[in-house]
């Protein structure tokens, strides 16, 4: 038997050994906290822009007054009265709205799917709501505009209501429910899967239906986690923007509670009449995205606190 | 279990199907509709922005200025729209919505088109003065050229070229309303003049803003009048008659968004404080007060019934059918 | 009694949950079942390559007309209006925004029309072929016809002129070819920047980063944040930051695609460091042990053993982002901008094909047939890589079972 | 004879957070032996086996105290170079774990990790590792293979082959054979026998008669203590403590 022998210390010392660990440590750093740096970065720049509108100092007389803007109840250009309070109230309705029509759809289907179909089955509609969730916000858009607004014009005739061409809150609730729909869903199934069997087995031995075991035991030992999935919805349908944007209207005033009518999200503020301009009427959409980072992290705060509730048996 | 599955696939393709035949039945619902029109319907008020030279056009016309610049006096729930082809859409859609548009886009729309005060809004009427909703498809150059000798150049060589026969042919076939005379040139007699398009420019980009009412107009224009001047660069962005002189003149003219030629659909503001020379007239354009194509409730409008129905004093059709 | 009362009420469930169930499915086929109808009677070779302004030819007659008359061929219907002294025939056609214009329906392969000298480049000829639009012409006698003067007023006129001062034609345009070089740009120069970053970053918390240090959690954090910011947020981002940024260092002035490629980077940075962070999880550690073991460094043990084994990972990453990439709108509209372009150039704008979407209907009259053409394109794409994915996935999955 | 000992430990204390998991551990290794050590599972013999590697700095909250030498340097020692140790100690883990490349850049890679590039000298160094390694005959064709579409047997030899390629002064094996075959294993027995001319062998093993049929010295683990150490031939046949006896006959464990 031979051993070959090379010099394993000629090139890496010691010290050198212990250096490039080192040094890759501090290298690897640099993405990280780069990566870490653009939230930081969105906080800090949007409202750096989000602040100038109310700055006589910018925009000399044109400022927006804060307090006007905080409470008002119409978004008109020139003159400038824009106030948000009513856009607010408008995305809180029709997300809560949307999120109502999504979740107990969501929930039958993760239900359907985790537990009430064979293998194969659950595994092809898995596959389908995981497609869903992958279809993009503008294609959902075109779906909304082309289909969605003919849906909500014809519920309208038939209960002899008006509507601007079905572009309307109702519309903007069915396009948001379904783009929640998917992310729903998957939280919810895996929240469903992750149930101790035996609950379930114990609840039938006990002589309860498998319906009854369903609602009354997975289901309410899911709970922690479908609501995490609905949660995570609604931060979606908060910020969903293009899609909203296409067929919420362009409503001047409000707040609005007519299904059939126009109305105005945040987002679609952000978006409807972009015309790529610097200026008042660019820089104030940098205040309203201020309002909608504030505005989800105040849902997300109050939905975790809920969570917390809801879940403090499981 | 296969009983289930089959059900189970059955149900699947009734709904697929079912869900097919309402989209495609849905997708054609407004054209279908023979609705007679139920007069206590609210009248929906569409407007444009208030940069819109089409909605000056209009309000001044109808004798309401207050509300040309002013949303508050407008009455509740109007919708506002940020382009003539979104009103247009927005008006096909809705059988009770009124609004108007340009005369340019009127064709092929399907919208009913109104007269006004008795007069049918056409290129004779526009003309002679006795259609009364009509305002000028104006131009605007930049004053400050620095650096930009070749753009200025072709500028200069473009408007030129709007008032040739070759240019008017291709506005009045937008549908732009111009008179042409015994003195308008060929650009052939007159291309000599402008050494600049015997060059090659496809490198260099020529900015056109402001008015959408014009923009079918420019963008035609523009088409082959690149041809025609060293195949430079076109590129439109039109966002209302408003910004036409910010982007040349006024407050964005060195900004990101700087234009080298803008086009409003109205006459220019006193705020619009232009310099000498740099504007001039294109062609004459009408307002056409329009209804849904299915609406043929009205064939004509007043301007008294148009400022009761815009401020909010009429709201139903049937306050407008008296 | 009870009994046959609460089977029934389970029957009643059951059903209701079942139908329910279907919504996913059914909202699926009929987003599928829109777009395809609307756009696949669009969706064509020429769509992906031809660019979206149309090409414009200026060309003119002014060589002795011959004697020839041409017939006018029996496959063409009334609707063609046929000039047998220049043997061209000219219908009405609708253009993508259902506006109508003059075609030239057909054209004789002896035409005169057929070849015409290039008016403003000497030397050079245009070919007049059948699909072009007439816009104008003058002809020699001073008469002109415009294209909404109608086929029938054109073909007269062309019978009775001698020859053509100037003669206007255009190719249909309307194309996409703009937009899909703009995405792959995007896609590329995103994946550039992101994907190390992503990786890196990815790395270092799971291989390098101090074990229960205040300040990684707290970077950790900030990371998962990102997820949650909705995608206009990040336009928001682009807008402040990313576009001045962008016009100091190179020649850009206002949007353009690096200023979109940076903020795209920062959308799917989380979708990479996530992706990557399962993949290295999932690497048992007898790989990192039997490498230190042979006297590799940490740095050696990472690059060439770990991050070998987070490749299919690093993949399904890449994958995610494309995905994400193609189907993004609302950051770009602000980060880029929303004018369609066919030279694509990286420091100025042009659209991706989502915002090339948002610009059609947004802007005019909503194009419902190219907007559902360039959605079947996006759908089709990124619902593949999705099934790719997840074909890794369980591929992955199974592979760690197995072994 | 006077042996040689490559390892000293004296007084060593090992503690995985509040647990400790070794006692006051004294031992020496002596070189071109081969050491067995033995006990029931959780008795700390892969820890300590793993200590002189020094592969326990891998786990977050171990701390160690007391001496371990390596040729009579301190190997815990704060100057210590690690990497260096860990090139002369090599080490073989339960479960074969080649890595997710071919046969050649598996048994290069250590090699290649100390900076050796040429080609010659790798070719030497892989075909030597796998002719002592007793896998050459098998692999030679299939070199540019995946490592993983070896047989498990054949993975552990050839990750005995990629810890001998950096020609260490010592191989820790921590239980090489509990996941292989009988047959499997009866080679790397074979393999280790042979190893012994050339390297110190430190083996974790459960299987007592495999510690018997291929160990110079035993030493005998149970709750973190050192029990027994001596010559195995002793250990097995007449052990000098009760808790000894009772375990290599079986009567726990």
């Amino acid at each position: 038997m031979t051993k070959i022998e090379f010099n394993k210390d000629t090139k890496f010392s010691m010290k050198h050994n212990k250096k490039t660990d080192r040094i890759m440590q501090n290298i690897l750093l640099i993405p990280t906290v780069l990566s870490a740096s653009f939230v930081l970065m969105i906080l800090i720049f949007i409202s750096q822009r989000g602040v100038a509108p109310f700055l006589p100092s910018e925009y000399g007389n044109e400022s927006v007054n804060f307090l006007r803007f905080i409470t008002g109840v119409t978004w008109y250009q020139p003159p400038n009265s824009y106030g948000i309070f009513f856009i607010v109230v408008n995305t809180v309705f029709v997300v809560a709205l949307s999120s109502l029509i999504a979740v107990p759809i969501s929930v039958f289907t993760a239900l359907y799917i985790a537990k009430m179909t064979p293998k194969p089955i659950s595994k092809f509609f898995q596959t389908i709501i995981e497609l869903l969730a992958s279809v993009p916000s503008i294609v959902f858009g075109v779906f909304g505009l082309g289909v969605i607004t003919k849906v909500v014009l014809w519920i309208a005739s038939i209960f002899g209501l008006q509507t601007a061409g079905g572009i309307s809150t109702l519309a903007t609730v069915f396009v948001l429910a379904m783009m929640i729909l998917p992310t729903i869903t998957l939280l919810s199934i895996t929240a469903i899967n992750s149930v101790n069997l035996d609950l379930e087995k114990n609840s039938l031995a006990l002589g309860a239906s498998k319906m009854q075991t369903y609602f009354k035991v997975t289901l309410v030992s899911a709970k922690s986690g479908i609501f995490a999935g609905i949660i995570l919805g609604i931060g979606r349908a908060l910020g969903e923007a293009t899609a909203v944007s296409m067929v919420a209207g362009n409503a001047g005033s409000g707040p609005s509670f007519d299904l059939f009518s126009t109305t105005r999200t945040l987002t679609s503020t952000m978006l409807l009449g972009l015309k790529e301009t610097t200026g008042l009427d660019y820089d104030i959409r940098f205040s309203v995205g201020m309002v909608l980072i504030l505005l989800i992290i105040l849902t997300n705060l109050g939905l975790n606190y809920l969570k917390k509730k809801v879940g403090r048996f499981s | 279990m296969k009983k289930i599955l089959l059900t189970l696939s059955i149900i699947i393709v009734a709904i697929a199907l079912v869900g097919c035949s309402t989209t495609s039945e849905t997708t054609s619902a407004t054209t279908q509709t023979t609705t007679s029109i139920d007069q206590t319907m609210e009248v929906t008020v569409y407007t444009r922005d208030t940069t819109s030279g089409t909605r000056e056009a209009f309000f001044s016309g109808i004798g309401f200025s207050a509300a040309s610049g002013d949303n508050t006096v407008l009455v509740d729930g109007y919708v506002e729209v940020d382009g003539n082809g979104s009103m247009i859409s927005s008006i096909t859609n809705d059988l009770y919505g009124i609004g108007y548009i340009s005369l340019a886009s009127l064709t092929d729309t399907g919208l009913n088109g109104l007269q006004f005060e008795g007069v049918v809004a056409s290129k004779d009427n526009v003309l002679n003065g006795t259609y009364g909703l009509q305002r000028p498809f104006n131009y605007i150059v930049r004053e400050d050229w620095t650096g930009m000798d070749t753009e200025s150049q072709i500028i200069e060589a473009f408007i030129a070229y709007m008032n040739t026969v070759d240019g008017k042919a291709t506005i009045s076939n937008k549908h732009g309303i111009v008179e042409t005379t015994v003195s308008d040139s060929l650009w052939d007699n007159i291309k000599s003049n402008y050494s600049v398009c015997t060059e090659d420019n496809s490198s260099v980009t020529i900015y056109f803003g402001g008015s959408t009412s014009v923009e079918s107009v420019a963008k035609a224009l523009s088409a082959e009048f690149t041809t025609k001047c060293g195949n430079f660069i076109p590129e439109h962005n039109h966002t209302g008659s408003g910004d036409g002189f910010t982007r040349t003149q006024g407050s964005e003219a060195d900004g990101a968004n700087k234009i080298h030629i803008g086009f409003a659909s109205r006459d220019f503001k006193e705020s619009e404080a232009y310099a000498e020379g740099t504007t001039g007239l294109i062609c004459l354009d009408a307002v056409v007060v329009v209804l849904n194509g299915e609406n043929s409730i009205l064939s004509n409008i007043t301007s008294e019934e148009l400022r009761k129905i815009y401020s909010g004093e009429f709201t139903t059709w049937a306050d407008l059918l008296g | 009694m009870k009994h046959s009362k609460r089977r029934r009420l389970d029957f009643l469930f059951q059903g209701v949950i079942t139908i329910t169930s279907m919504i996913g499915l059914f909202l699926l086929i009929a987003i599928f079942a829109y777009v395809f109808k609307q756009g696949s009677g669009l969706l064509s070779w020429d769509l992906l390559t031809s660019d979206y302004y149309a090409t414009t030819y200026d060309t003119y007659y002014s060589d002795q007309l011959g004697d020839e008359v041409f017939e006018k061929p029996s496959h063409l219907d009334e609707s063609v209006y046929f000039s047998s002294k220049w043997g061209i025939g000219f219908s009405t056609a609708l253009d993508n925004e259902g506006k109508s214009y003059m075609l030239i329906a057909y054209i004789d392969s002896n035409s005169p029309l057929r070849i015409l000298p290039d008016k403003n480049n000497e030397g050079e000829v245009v070919e007049i072929t059948e699909n072009q639009a007439l816009l104008k012409v003058i002809f020699t006698n001073y008469t002109i016809i415009m294209s909404s003067e109608g086929p029938e007023n054109a073909a007269n006129l062309f019978d009775a002129a001698d020859g053509i001062i100037d003669m206007i034609t255009t190719t249909s345009g309307k194309g996409i070819r703009g937009s899909i070089i703009t995405t792959l740009y995007l896609i590329i120069l995103t994946l550039i920047i992101a994907l190390p970053i992503g990786v890196l970053s990815a790395i270092y918390l799971r291989e390098f980063a101090p074990k229960k240090s205040k300040i990684v959690e707290i970077l950790r954090r900030l990371i998962e944040m990102l997820t949650g910011v909705p995608s206009i947020i990040f336009g928001l981002l682009g807008a402040a930051v990313f576009i001045p940024f962008t016009s100091t260092f190179t020649a850009a002035d206002g949007g353009n695609l690096i200023s979109g490629a940076l903020t795209l980077a920062v959308i799917v940075l989380p979708v990479i460091i996530t992706s990557t962070d399962e993949a290295l999880k999932v690497i048992p550690d007898d790989f990192r042990q039997a490498s230190l073991a042979l006297g590799a460094t940490k740095t050696q043990t990472t690059f060439k053993v770990v991050l070998k084994s987070a490749i299919p990972g690093i993949l399904s990453a890449v994958l995610l982002s494309v995905g994400r990439i193609i189907g993004e709108s609302a950051a770009l509209i602000y980060a880029i901008g929303t004018a369609i372009k066919d030279q694509i150039i990286l420091t100025e704008r042009s659209t991706s094909l989502a915002v090339h979407i948002w610009s059609i209907m947004a802007g005019e009259t909503p194009n419902f047939e190219l907007a559902s053409a360039i959605s079947i394109i996006i759908l089709a794409v990124v619902l593949v890589l999705n099934l790719i994915v997840k074909f890794i996935a369980n591929k992955l999955s199974y592979e760690s079972r197995t072994s | 004879m006077k042996t040689e000992n490559v390892f000293q430990i004296t007084n060593l204390n090992l503690h995985y957070g509040t647990k400790q998991a070794l006692f006051d551990i004294a031992m020496e290794i002596p070189k071109n032996q081969v050491t067995a050590l033995i006990g029931p599972s959780g008795c700390g013999k892969s820890t300590l086996l793993r200590s002189l590697n020094r592969m326990n700095d891998l786990i977050d909250n171990c701390h160690v105290d007391g001496l371990v030498q390596y040729e009579n340097d301190d190997i815990y020692d704060k100057n210590y170079d690690v990497i260096n140790l860990r090139t002369r100690v090599g080490m073989v883990f339960q479960k074969p774990n080649p890595f997710p490349m071919s046969i050649f850049d598996n048994i290069a890679y250590g090699p290649r990790c100390q900076g050796v590039k040429d080609k010659k000298t790798l070719n030497e160094i892989v075909k030597n590792a796998l002719v002592n390694s007793a896998l050459y005959d098998e692999v030679k064709d299939r070199l540019k293979e995946a490592a993983t579409s070896l047989s498990g047997g054949q993975q552990q030899r050839l990750c005995i082959a990629r810890a001998i390629a950096m020609s260490p002064e010592v191989i820790l094996m921590d239980e090489p054979t509990s996941a292989l075959d009988p047959i499997a294993t009866a080679k790397i027995e074979e393999l280790i026998q042979e190893l012994k001319k050339d390297y110190t062998i430190v083996i974790v093993t459960h299987n007592m008669q495999q510690a018997a049929r291929i160990s110079d010295n035993t030493a005998f683990f149970l709750m973190g203590e050192l029990i027994e150490y001596d010559k195995t031939d002793l250990i097995f046949s007449q052990p000098s403590k009760k808790q000894t006896e009772d375990y290599i006959t079986g009567r726990f464990g």
